[in-house]
């Protein structure tokens, strides 16, 4: 196995009273698998991410990548936050630049750059600091960063959430490309359904409180699954009722408590 | 401000006169009077007398300045210093002279002015009396510092430090007043070159005055006159009680500094102080003089209007 | 409680280092007196109370000149970071004034006040006014405009809008303002001490200076120093710890 | 009418090149109307939202609410931000309960902002710090603290972007009830189409390079929505044509941008 | 442009404000001086140039010091933010020690390194080093976590780290720290150097200040401040405006 996420729990300690926020997380990832991870607001999904980034440590389990424990960050596995985390000092182009400095020469960064920066449409606003671009162009600088960075593990957290459809639908068409060419292993958040069904080859539902995995779903509609629309629409189905019985949870849950506070 | 200037007879107004020192040897005059009631006595029970020490000539001639203090002890320098930048101060008498002495380290090797030459030597102060004093003395010998293009290296520094540097071969030579020259012998073995008789205006310039302000001197001259007698007695009594006077000193600045100076180096640092009221304008103003001659002034000040003597005996 | 083991090892190391030194080196007390001398010497002071009156007088004058300092720094910091001609003229000015050193400042304190109380106080606001100012002023200008915007969106505004946003987003640069503010303080009343009467640890340090009374210039230091931790501990690093805390600075994950 | 947006352009400086953003927008709104705002990513939507919000100046032209114009930020217009814009050294409570300290008592407030987090799902997170929140649960407590002031305008910048489709279906639910009940005037930015047909009585469809109002729909279908999918996907599939070619348009240019330099 | 006319207009009124006010008063010119008889003074000590050896002399110290003090504050403000125990324990002591005037430092200077151009320099350092580290400990501090996860995520560690991201994401802090450098730099070199043996400015403002002549400390005063202002107009405010537009903390919109 590629990347094995083993007995992963992680708890944070509130107001000295701790929350578990991930349980008994168990995945194994297959190289050049794209798995997307789907699951209520505040069930854990980003910081799985970052434990596997090795950006938060867990409180127990570990993360294996081809064998080997991970626990620090590195440059073998990109990462795209849910905020974009832009530096401000820089501009876009250097934004996009300061992950390829060292391997590379100046130049070549520089076009390396520009051809991603191209993909997300922001050619025009190459000199700009980041605090010139909309939310949107903010969120799509860094994934033009993650992009180029060539990562063979590539963790993107809800990457389009600030984009509208049609420009995240061409997003989706230029990620698939560079996927099927690299054969990058990309760990997927979001929040849209189809788009899960649309890009992976796997989807995993998680529940919440704590975190959970409800779900392991085998994405085996063929590509282009645009194509598809039945299946689609029947897989889009059942993960929605999947994830209406979390949110119903969730909801008694609320319930319970504020009638009882 | 001060409410002696306030001299209308009518008596009602409680008078307040303030006499300003230092806690230092030198000052005894000052220490005498004020513990054996002398100023009360002369100025009587209507004026309010306030004793202000300061730890340095600066504060002091500023607090003479603004009218902070009435009269007091001082240094010559910060005087003169000051009268030449135009301060409204005039010296009424002496208090004491004499006291400073050329010391050498036990490191440096120095016997005699002879050996001056490249060495270092170390003042208070840049221009200050002992410096003055040290390098006339010098002029005879053909010897001068470096500021003016002569050989010896002149630093400054806090007379508490001498021995420290003597100590560790920074310095070789020092222009020292008492009782730190008593206190350089005594502590780290330091050698006399230049006794306080035989250096420049060593016996002639007194090392403390009497100072008040031009202004006070002319709108009160009735006080000034008293405050003038009241040293005049504790000098006499200096004079004829050695002993009690001294103690009278030290405790006197254990009192304002918490600090207690060996009863030996006072001893040995009194014979080389002389009391008295005291004050040749000739001395001072051929010092200035010779302040020019070093440079450290660069006009000739005319010391005509600062000495007024008419309140000595 | 474990930070307080750690700090008790610190300071017992350079002791035992300190006193090693002076007894292999043997140098002279009047150069460098041994802990054990500053002990004695310090064990007197207190005996006698004359370091304790001292020890309270300069605490109050630090008291009123620090408060006042900080009071006149957050102003002028509001003023200067909000206002780009005040910035450019004044801000300029008190830059300039700030170089100048106690020294100087003394007989100007004299002349205006007198010798007095009030010109030691003088000293001590001028001796912290500038960090406060400065660090306020930066700390505004670095409040994130969204802060600022939200809060508008939501009716705040003037005074308000700054009591509840713009100083609490600035807290963290104010802390510093007032941790330099305090350690400048300190300074400057050393050195505006010697304009009182007594007592005060900057008037005994003068004359212990003067008279080279090492051990004694050493022991207030160490008085000082102890005060500053204190204070520190008690105060400084505890709104600091919450600051960043509530932040999400903490780098433990 | 109610909310009158006249003639508005708005420049941005960059680099010594003044570019447009927004040309020539009018917009009449009718009190209690809920606006949707579409269009492609960094069209300037954001912009438009904070000018409205009196936050930033317009180069030219006004804004008139109630006849009066706008010049400064008020307690009558509540926004929303794109980025959730909660203050760090307050609670989560704190936050919610900021803008109503002035006109309640603390204990009503409280009461308030309790009933609004137990709207948004957050009744357990009164006490956290913002950073101990995830993305959507941030996004969920600007949403309580901006209901919670009962402002008489609501300008809300993709309110539920980071939200899952469970969470944001009941928040959905939840805006409308409060619109149906307090009538405000709702003005909403969003890239969902769907969320936008859902929701909204009108819909503005805006152009990019530079903004600009490219239709302004009326949507006809009685309310619930949910229970008329064939109006709702015909408006669906007008708009996504709009927005297609608009987006069709800025890969072009960037194209020939990109071979030009 | 504008703001240099700004702040002609602040300085001139200012001077005739002070003018006006001596005059009227009838101040004693011992006391203080008129700013006409302070520019006599300023032209004579620069016509026979003792003035401008003075000024080369000190900015040559203060440069080598403020350097110095720079490197070694942003070294410790790095390792205070970045190291707990260091932080309780040396930072505790930087802070007392920093609390003690440059009166106390001078003869430890003397002793450590003579009376020479060193013992002048260490006094500088002194002066600066504290708000330096304390500044940059604070900024690197407040660095958001986010920068760092990002960075670290796209391989940067340790110094590539730090050049790249907490150094520049804590420039308004260490500009603040620089600055306030700058004016305690000056302070203590004012008070350094009355250990040299001239030239230099503090060498002749004691020597001024103990002749009584106010003229000459006052131009001496203005020479800092001058200084001061070019050296925050050609550095600092560049600095500054640069970090502040590029950030989108201006607040024009
Ligand atoms: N630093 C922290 N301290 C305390 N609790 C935290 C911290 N970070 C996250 N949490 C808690 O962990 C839980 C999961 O957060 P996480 O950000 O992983 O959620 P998520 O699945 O990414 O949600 P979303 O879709 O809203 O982004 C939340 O309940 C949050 O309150
Ligand atoms: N402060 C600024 N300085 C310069 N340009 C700016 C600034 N703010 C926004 N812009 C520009 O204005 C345009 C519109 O930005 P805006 O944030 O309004 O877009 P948006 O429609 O909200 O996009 P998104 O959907 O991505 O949030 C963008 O091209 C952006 O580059
Ligand atoms: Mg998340
Ligand atoms: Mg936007």
């Amino acid at each position: 196995m590629f990347l094995q996420i083993q007995d992963i729990n992680k708890q944070f300690v509130n107001q000295n009273t701790a929350s578990t926020v991930l349980s008994d997380i168990n995945l194994d990832i297959k190289e050049g698998e794209f798995v997307s991870i789907l699951g209520p607001s505040g069930c854990g999904k980003s910081t799985l991410l970052s434990i596997v980034a090795g950006l938060t440590k867990p409180t127990s389990g570990e993360i294996l990548l081809n064998g080997q424990r991970i626990t620090k960050p590195g440059k073998d596995r990109g990462m795209v936050f849910q905020q974009a985390a832009l530096f401000p000092w820089m501009t876009v182009e250097e934004n996009v630049m300061f992950p390829l400095r060292k391997q590379m020469k100046k130049k070549e960064a520089k076009e390396l750059a520009h051809h991603f920066l191209q993909k997300v449409q922001l050619s025009n606003y190459t000199k700009h600091s980041p605090h010139e671009l909309s939310g949107g162009m903010q969120q799509r600088v860094a994934i033009a960063r993650a992009l180029s960075m060539n990562p063979k593990v590539l963790l993107m957290d809800e990457p389009f959430g600030a984009l509208d459809e049609q420009t995240r639908s061409r997003l989706h068409h230029e990620l698939e490309k560079i996927w099927l060419e690299t054969k990058k292993t990309i760990l997927f958040v979001t929040h849209s359904i189809s788009e899960s069904i649309k890009l992976s080859d796997r989807i995993i539902v998680m529940g919440t409180r704590p975190g959970v995995i409800l779900e392991d779903i085998q994405v085996r509609i063929p590509r282009p699954r645009a194509q598809h629309p039945q299946m689609t629409a029947k897989l889009e189905e059942k993960i929605m009722r999947l994830l209406q019985s979390e949110i119903d949870k969730v909801v008694k849950e609320e319930l319970a408590y504020a009638v009882n506070n | 401000g001060c409410g002696s200037s306030e001299s209308a007879g009518s008596g009602q107004k409680e008078k307040k006169v303030v006499i300003g020192y230092f806690p230092n040897i030198d000052h005894a005059p000052a220490m005498v009077a004020k513990e054996k009631g002398y100023y009360e006595k002369e100025l009587g029970k209507d004026v309010k007398i306030e004793y202000k020490t300061f730890p340095d000539g600066g504060a002091f001639m500023t607090a003479l300045k603004t009218g902070d203090i009435d009269a007091g002890l001082v240094g010559p320098g910060p005087v003169m210093n000051n009268f030449t930048n135009g301060a409204d101060v005039k010296i009424l008498a002496g208090a004491s002279s004499g006291g400073t002495a050329i010391v050498a380290s036990q490191k440096s090797g120095i016997n005699s002015v002879e050996d001056f030459n490249g060495k270092t030597f170390i003042t208070p102060g840049v221009g200050c009396t002992h410096d003055v004093q040290m390098e006339t003395f010098l002029q005879d010998f053909g010897i001068s510092s470096a500021r003016i293009g002569g050989t010896l290296k002149h630093v400054t520094g806090n007379p508490a430090q001498y021995a420290n540097m003597f100590e560790t071969g920074k310095v070789d030579l020092a222009a020292v007043p008492e009782p730190w020259a008593s206190q350089l012998v005594k502590q780290v073995g330091a050698k006399v070159i230049v006794d306080s008789s035989k250096i420049s205006y060593g016996q002639t310039l007194p090392n403390t005055i009497l100072v008040s302000s031009g202004k006070k001197v002319k709108e009160d001259k009735d006080v000034i006159a008293k405050i003038v007698k009241a040293q005049e007695e504790a000098i006499a009594f200096i004079e004829k009680n050695p002993e009690e006077a001294k103690q009278i000193t030290i405790n006197s600045i254990k009192d304002i500094t918490k600090q207690e100076l060996d009863k030996d180096v006072i001893d040995q640092a009194w014979k080389n102080i002389h009391f008295t009221s005291d004050v040749n304008e000739e001395v001072i103003q051929q010092f200035a003089n010779s302040s020019v001659e070093l440079k450290f002034l660069k006009e000739k000040p005319d010391f005509a209007a600062l000495i007024n003597t008419e309140f000595i005996k | 409680m474990q930070s307080t083991i750690k700090r008790i090892i610190f300071f017992v190391l350079i002791l035992i280092a300190w006193q090693g030194t002076v007894r292999i080196l043997g140098v002279s007390p009047a150069l460098m007196p041994a802990p054990t001398d500053v002990l004695d010497e310090l064990a007197k002071g207190f005996a006698d109370k004359t370091l304790i009156y001292d020890i309270i007088a300069s605490f109050r004058r630090l008291a009123i000149g620090l408060a006042i300092a900080i009071i006149i720094g957050v102003g002028l910091g509001i003023l200067l970071a909000k206002n780009k001609t005040a910035d450019e003229t004044l801000g300029t000015l008190i830059l300039a004034l700030q170089s100048v050193p106690s020294i100087v400042w003394l007989p100007i304190a004299i002349m205006w006040f007198g010798l007095n109380e009030k010109a030691v106080t003088f000293i001590v606001i001028l001796g912290a006014t500038l960090v406060m100012t400065i660090n306020m002023r930066i700390g505004i200008k670095n409040v994130s405009p969204l802060y600022i915007k939200a809060a508008q969106t939501m009716g705040s505004r003037g005074w308000d809008l700054f009591i509840k946003i713009i100083f609490p987003a600035s807290i963290p640069y104010a802390v510093t303002g007032i941790r330099l503010g305090w350690a400048f303080a300190w300074r400057a009343l050393m050195a505006g001490e010697i304009l009182s009467a007594g007592p005060g640890l900057g008037y005994t340090l003068k004359f212990a200076s003067d008279f080279g009374n090492m051990k004694l210039v050493i022991g207030i230091m160490i008085i000082i120093g102890v005060i500053g931790t204190i204070v520190d501990i008690l105060f400084f690093q505890r709104v600091e710890k919450n600051v960043l805390r509530r932040w999400g600075l903490e780098t433990n994950n």
